[in-house]
């Protein structure tokens, strides 16, 4: 269930560990340090207190050494968030509609579709739409997730390395069966996404083409 | 305690000193309204709220005793102000920049 | 239960007051300076229909209101003055003076209104609906910003007229006149935001 | 700290039994306007709404316990989670420690008779019910109640048909509420300070709630037009925020979290500044870095207004605000962990007692930690747009509110409660409720965090069933955690009726409050003492008092 599936997602998992296994240690240091002054200094081991008012030397050190901590979060997060708003120019351009509780797909050339379909490999971006309410487009496999406005046109951008079937979930509250509000998207092989491809474009009577359309 | 003068000294305000005020004010009314019909862009806005500030400042230091009031009172209102002028710079580093 | 009434918080601290109603001020101004940032954002947004939409706008209208709310301020201020001088009886009846003012303004209002929802234009209107985006939204805070000031408008007024009565029964008198002052200031509020709705409504050319 | 009010073996006739009006029974109380009834008035009607907010918690967990329908439908689910959150936001939290432990503590603490506006005092607690009637009584109207999310986020708050109006117009009026008593504080504290309290000989819980009334000031006015638009814009058809109309739902987001983010330091400051008066009083020696933590309070406050837009990193804003937002907030966890550093060296060489205010602080400070720390994974960007909307965000913000500041109120509570009602509460029975409630909370909320790294996003009725094992073991925290709540409320109450006579300072506190006896007389104390030490000063004290209490 928790896969890590595109470009992004391995950087993502990174930086998360990477604060994670940062504040684990500090979580650890603190509570054994709590702990262990509250048994060290009880009442019965300690019954004559020491007043000790501060220590500037101290109060400097907490306050730079998380603020050094706490860049080198910001900025990997910032480099990682960086990479996930350069899009690709050559992106196959899809434009996804939500409204309530359910998504569809439009490629380039018209073809529309109630899963979301991508090649391996290539970068995909999607236009985000909604009909009605908010929602957000959400792959938790990509890592990645957008908010989807009624007149605001976001958008965002993947690149999936491995074949599969990824959930898509709404992640903005949007009402009733916003918990229902799944689709998918399934990455496959070039070969199997062009004859794909294909089909359904010959079905919809366009030309199997992934350039945008111009509009007669 | 440095604030603990609870019955402070009284600042009467002549009459005609919010006389010239109210005649200011008037005044400044009139040149926001005659320069807004003279087309000046983006600085036409800049212009207008330039003008209603100064007005503001008028009111508040003659109408409203700021003068007279302690310096705590300045603080206040310096840190409200701040606070709205904070609230609306952030929110447009959201909007001024391609989003 | 022994009920002794006490006479609970004895000591009068006129400074605390005027710190509270000031403090009360910025909750007022930051009330306002929410539904600024919503028109800025918007003016931004659509700065050609703002600027059509506030053509419609009757310019003299508004500074006439104008006038009348900076006067009625002067009047608000100088019966503090009158009432510091001993004069209740002038004070009071700068009071009344202002307290007419404030419903000039609101008489004034009432005509602008009623002619531009005559015109179709208020909000749920097929008129204003039919139009772009940006003046929908301008009409729309038109009418809430002009609306809720004119909801301290008739707040002024209520107050002053309590301020009247107490007046009259010499609660408030020469030597203690916090609450008139405190009214005044709420009154100078009204004033410093019509100050800001006048250029930012009428004068966008 | 010197002058002792009174007599100290003689008992006065406390607040308790005297009114400040020429009435008897309820009718003493509606009417008072003595800050330490107000702040018993704002605690039970809290405790009862916190209550029922609790059952609505329970049933949330109950269903979630399997996938698909358990015991509700979607509709009476995402109203439930919704009147949850307004109730635990609204009418728990937000007055939780100013409303009720700030009105009945900080002017005795400083000193002071009263607050300075005894019937705006008053007035702000009718508000406080007005608004939670209102909202207890649109979940009666035809329609339903709100089940828009606390957050109330257009155009869906425009377009439901539920009973959206009343629940934002308790909201605006709560607001108001909240806003006199900041006022009330403010000008209390700048005018009401006793002879030589200087402001760095103010306690620290004062000073978190000094800063707390500013951004409760400076900041609510913001949500309470902002909530009033979209009563306007649902009731009249203003153009606002509606994208139909051409309005701007981000920006609506925008309005709400320059509020609502603020809004979490209103929680927790408070929260803060009690943590700093217990430890003090327990590990028997000064706080360590007074002026740190009174000026990390300010901060606090000041960087908390600036990063709203951090609740919004998924919705298409600038990339500009985006970096300038999370840059911020890292900015404003340094002001915390300062805090916890210095709480915990306050312990080093003290004399430690283990008695349950401790213990719920020892549990403030690890749950906090966690939701700090969560909070800094959530602050990264890239991690951000993972994360964000999924119950990751839930797990990090209860483990802050509940975790935080509901064991900063809980610790409050067994602090003060021998001096607010002059009885003692079974100390055995609340070590043992704090041991049940941390477990059961940590059981509760912990496997969300794991959930929400994997997916499960937030707001969901229904679920995937790789999901379930997490969900069975957080309802199964959640009985825990209510069973330590049961236990501990039980015993607080049997402890107001029953329990033994609590001495006028059972703890060995130095601040001004242990200087009233227990409860404190009507105007506190028979003469405004004149202060000559700092807060924390234990150079003069004997063991205390407790020690016999056992």
């Amino acid at each position: 269930m928790f896969r890590s599936a595109s470009n992004f997602s391995d950087n993502v998992d990174a930086v998360f560990l990477y604060i994670a296994g940062l504040s684990l240690i500090v979580l650890i240091g603190i509570t054994v340090t709590m702990v262990y002054f509250v048994i060290r200094y009880s009442r019965k081991r300690n019954p004559v207190p020491k007043n000790i008012e501060g220590n500037l030397t101290l109060e400097i050190l907490w306050t730079a050494i998380p603020f050094l901590l706490f860049m080198s979060m910001f900025y990997f997060g910032w480099v990682g968030y960086k990479d996930m708003r350069a899009i690709p120019a050559d992106a196959i351009d899809i434009r996804v509609t939500a409204r309530m509780w359910q998504w569809s797909f439009e490629y380039p050339n018209g073809v529309k579709t109630d899963t979301l379909y991508v090649p391996v490999s290539k970068a995909v971006k999607v236009d985000l739409k909604s009909m009605d309410v908010s929602h957000a487009f959400y792959v938790p496999a990509f890592r990645i997730k957008k908010d989807v406005y009624a007149n605001k046109n976001n958008n965002l951008w993947f690149r999936s390395d491995k074949v599969g079937r990824y959930d898509i979930a709404c992640a903005e509250y949007c009402g009733l069966n916003h918990s229902k509000m799944y689709s998918a998207v399934q990455v496959m092989e070039q070969k199997d996404f062009d004859a794909w491809f294909a089909e359904v474009s010959k079905k919809a009577g366009v030309q199997p083409t992934l350039v945008l359309q111009l509009k007669k | 305690m440095s604030d603990h003068h609870s019955q402070e000294n009284v600042h009467v305000v002549d009459y005609g000193k919010y006389i010239f005020v109210w005649l200011s004010l008037l005044a400044f009314t009139g040149i926001t309204v005659s320069v807004s019909g003279i087309n000046l862009g983006n600085w036409t806005v800049v212009i207008a709220l330039v003008i209603a500030s100064v007005k503001s400042w008028y009111v508040l230091n003659y109408f409203m005793h700021l003068r007279h009031e302690d310096i705590v009172f300045k603080i206040f209102i310096s840190v409200a102000l701040i606070t709205l002028a904070i609230f609306v710079s952030l929110t447009f580093l959201d909007y001024s920049f391609v989003r | 239960m022994s009920s002794t009434a006490h006479t609970h918080v004895a000591h009068r601290d006129d400074y605390g007051s005027r710190m509270g109603m000031w403090l009360f001020l910025f909750t007022e101004l930051i009330l306002f300076g929410g539904l600024f940032i919503v028109y800025a954002v918007y003016r931004y947004m659509h700065q050609q229909e703002f600027h059509l939409a506030a053509q419609e706008l009757n310019t003299t209208i508004g500074m006439l209101n104008t006038i009348i709310l900076l006067t009625s301020s002067m009047t608000a201020a100088m019966s503090i003055t009158a009432l510091q001088k001993g004069n209740v009886r002038f004070s009071m009846s700068l009071i009344v003076v202002t307290i007419l003012f404030a419903g000039t303004f609101m008489v004034n209002k009432f005509f602008e209104w009623s002619a531009k929802i005559h015109h179709g234009i208020y909000p749920g209107s097929k008129e204003l609906v039919m139009r772009p985006e940006g003046e929908i939204l301008y009409f729309g805070l038109y009418y809430v910003m002009t609306g809720l000031h004119a909801l301290h408008v008739i707040v002024g007024v209520t107050i002053f007229v309590f301020v009247l009565v107490f007046m009259k029964t010499g609660t408030v008198n020469q030597t203690a006149y916090v609450k008139l002052e405190n009214a005044a200031l709420y009154w100078h509020l009204v004033d410093l935001i019509w100050i800001f709705l006048f250029p930012l409504f009428y004068l966008i050319h | 700290m010197v002058n002792v009010a009174g007599p100290a073996d003689k008992i006065e006739p406390s607040f308790l039994e005297v009114s400040t009006n020429k009435y008897k029974g309820i009718l003493s109380w509606l009417l008072t306007v003595d800050h330490k009834r107000i702040g018993i008035l704002y605690l039970f009607s809290m405790m009862t709404f916190f209550s029922v907010a609790v059952v609505f918690g329970f049933l949330i967990r109950l269903e979630l316990i399997a996938p698909g329908r358990t015991i509700m439908g979607p509709q009476m689910y995402n109203q439930l989670f919704t009147l949850h959150g307004i109730i635990m936001i609204f009418l728990f939290i937000i007055p939780g420690l100013p409303a009720v432990f700030g009105n009945f503590f900080l002017p005795i603490m400083i000193g002071a008779k009263d607050v300075i506006f005894p019937r705006i005092n008053l007035f702000s607690w009718y508000l406080f019910i007005t608004g939670g009637l209102i909202a207890v009584i649109s979940t009666m109207l035809p329609g339903g109640s709100a089940d828009t999310g606390w957050t109330f986020y257009v155009p869906y708050s425009v377009r439901t048909t539920t009973n959206v109006i009343p629940a934002l117009a308790a909201a605006f009026i709560l607001g108001f509420s909240s806003i006199l008593t900041g006022l009330n504080f403010v000008t209390t504290v700048h005018r009401m300070r006793a002879p030589g309290m200087t402001w760095f000989k103010m306690p620290l819980f004062v000073w978190g709630l000094y800063a707390t009334a500013w951004v409760q000031i400076l900041a609510t006015p913001i949500i309470g037009i902002t909530l009033a638009l979209v009563i306007v814009e649902r009731f009249l058809g203003v153009g606002i925020f509606d994208p139909a109309l051409g309005g701007d739902p981000v920006l609506y987001q925008h309005l709400f979290w320059i509020y609502s983010h603020p809004a979490v330091y209103i929680m927790i400051i408070p929260a803060m500044g009690i943590v700093s008066e217990i430890i003090p009083v327990f590990a028997r020696r000064t706080i360590f870095g007074y002026r740190f933590i009174a000026f990390s309070s300010l901060a606090i406050a000041l960087f908390g207004s600036l990063v709203w837009a951090h609740h919004m990193f998924t919705a298409g804003m600038s990339d500009t605000a985006q970096f300038v937002f999370s840059f911020l907030t890292y900015a404003v966890s340094i002001p915390s962990a300062i805090k916890i550093f210095n709480w915990v060296s306050t312990m080093y060489k003290g004399s430690i007692q283990l008695d349950p205010p401790f213990l719920y602080v020892l549990s403030f400070i690890f749950q906090f930690s966690i939701g700090g720390f969560t909070g800094l994974m959530l602050g990264a960007l890239s991690v951000n747009i993972h994360l964000q909307d999924t119950s990751f965000v839930v797990a990090h913000f209860h483990y802050v509110m509940f975790g935080g500041t509901g064991f900063g109120i809980f610790a409050a509570m067994h602090y003060w409660f021998p001096k607010m009602f002059g009885r003692m509460y079974n100390k055995k029975v609340a070590t043992w409720a704090w041991a049940i409630t941390t477990i059961g909370y940590n059981a509760l909320y912990f496997p969300m965090f794991i959930m929400g790294y994997l997916g499960m996003p937030r707001r969901y009725y229904d679920y995937l069933p790789e999901f379930q094992p997490y969900h069975v073991a957080s309802t199964i925290g959640s009985w825990i955690l209510i069973l330590g709540l049961i236990i501990m409320f039980t015993n607080l109450i049997v402890g107001m009726r029953r329990g033994k006579k609590a001495p006028a300072n059972p703890w060995g506190g130095a601040t001004l409050e242990w200087t009233t006896q227990s409860p404190p007389i009507l105007e506190n104390f028979h003469t405004i003492p004149t202060i000559e030490k700092g807060p924390y000063d234990y150079s003069q004290f004997e063991i205390p008092a407790a020690k016999e209490a056992q």
